[in-house]
């Protein structure tokens, strides 16, 4: 292993200079709530990616409210869990909601665990967000 | 107690290791007598502990090396080793602290789900050398003594 | 030609660690930009490779080690390299041949699958020391330029 | 690693002692024809005991024909193909046909590179055998 000039390190930089997407992300915005639809692993290698895309968002200013939806994500971990803690703070502190959707039994553990799901609430799908 | 089978690993600091790394632990870890829901868990704690090396350790410096070692014994239990060649802890007690993180963007979680998930944890570092993390579990006999 | 991405790996020689490790390197390697047909390839000769260790290598005695070094290069190309500490080969042109097995109950065609699955494979082996087999291929950049 | 005295070796020993099936394996004889179904991947782990659980079967006499379906398996090396070129030599001393039936794409690549199905025709599925 000798100097880092990899093809897949490239990869992660030009996604950093350039806005090139790793992570596979759906943004959809209905009215005022933007809804975020994650697909795969939620780690380290993707949690900047993620936390740039969404911001980037929120920072137009049209956003009020905020919907993750994860029934796509088959991993989480503290990494990921940062991501979302993150724009909960961001969201409160414009006085919007944040709600999480779709979460498998394996990530909703680790939600649970966190105690995130204290401070954001946990949806089957969207449309029960809608039914409150 | 004897160890029954044996992997070590190692690897650059490189963000796409991390997900390699649980998912090469967790295909050698299935070889135990557990549940599907176990190896998540050992996944997620190998994910943590990997993250930390890079993160923490090498400071997202990916010319660092992680070296994972995982030992299966035959009651049952495993123990895997996670070390690297960074900057090492100043203060175990405090980073052993649920919350504490040093990286104000970082929930300071990552040994609390590793304490939570495993039977044991033990850190140890030398500041400037380096950072080892031992994790152990046992699961019980019960499935394989039902099938037998 | 740089190295972008590595591991090691260490296990005994155990048959249960040949699934370990196809799947393992199969895994490493889905960071090329390369088929699920090319990782299906790589996986059937690692289980070539490593399989003649345990059998061949040590005689199915299940305390030797099996080292395996991946590389990938920053053109899109991988080197696998198996390492056994066992019994070595005496005459590799012959261990070369197609169909030819020490092992009557075997096929010979463990090498050929390597030879025809792989660019290059080069063994090497001293009698009673050991065997290294390096086995290296590169993928078109085609699909990675069309992306970008 | 010292000694080897292990679970999982355990097992293995039991299985070569005992009989234990290590390999995913269901055998259905119909009047003189014998269908092998394995499941899982076919390397040298399971190799030994394929190997001897179809031999018993053969080696009880009433067998004419075999038909190895390999619908369920998703994997094999040269380990595995030593197994099926191995009952077919048995099959042909006795006279006997021997067919394989549902291998996948990957696994019938190598069936072909190794110019079994010039020796064993392969089938889509048993259904076709009655056919002919
Ligand atoms: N491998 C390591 N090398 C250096 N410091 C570490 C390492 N692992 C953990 N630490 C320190 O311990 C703290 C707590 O770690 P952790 O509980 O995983 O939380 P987090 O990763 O969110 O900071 C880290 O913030 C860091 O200061
Ligand atoms: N790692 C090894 N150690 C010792 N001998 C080996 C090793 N690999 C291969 N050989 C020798 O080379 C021969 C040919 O190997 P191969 O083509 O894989 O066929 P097979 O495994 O079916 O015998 C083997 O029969 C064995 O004699």
């Amino acid at each position: 292993m000798e100097g880092v000039n990899p093809f897949l390190w490239k990869l992660l930089e030009e996604i950093r200079q350039e806005g090139i997407d790793l992570v596979d992300v759906e943004l959809k915005q209905v009215r005022n709530t933007l809804v975020v639809k994650v697909t795969g692993e939620l780690d380290m290698l993707i949690a900047d990616n993620l936390r740039s895309i969404i911001d980037e968002k929120l920072n137009e200013g049209t956003v009020r409210n905020l919907i993750i939806n994860l029934e796509k994500v088959t991993f989480v971990d503290s990494s990921g869990l940062g991501v979302i803690i993150g724009r909960y703070k961001k969201m409160t502190s414009t006085e919007g909601r944040m709600y999480i959707v779709g979460a498998k039994p394996n990530v909703e553990k680790i939600l649970r665990f966190s105690g995130i799901n204290k401070l954001i609430p946990l949806y089957k799908n969207e449309q029960e967000i809608i039914n409150i | 107690m004897n160890v029954t089978n044996f992997v070590s690993f190692e690897f650059p600091s490189l963000p796409q290791n991390v997900s390699f790394a649980r998912s090469s632990v967790g295909a050698f870890v299935a070889q135990l007598e557990c549940t599907l829901d176990d190896i998540e868990e050992i996944k997620l704690v190998v994910s943590e502990a990997v993250s930390n090396c890079i993160i923490h350790g090498y400071e997202n410096d990916t010319k660092g090396k992680v070296i994972i070692m995982v030992s299966i014994y035959d009651n049952n239990s495993l123990e895997i080793v996670i070390d690297d060649h960074g900057k090492g802890i100043e203060d175990i007690e405090q980073a052993l602290e649920p919350t504490y993180s040093s990286d104000s963007n970082r929930m300071g979680l990552g040994f609390t789900l590793m304490n939570s998930f495993m039977d044991e944890l033990e850190v140890t570092s030398i500041p400037g050398e380096g950072t080892r993390v031992r994790l152990s579990r046992s699961f019980s006999l019960a499935n394989r003594e039902a099938y037998a």
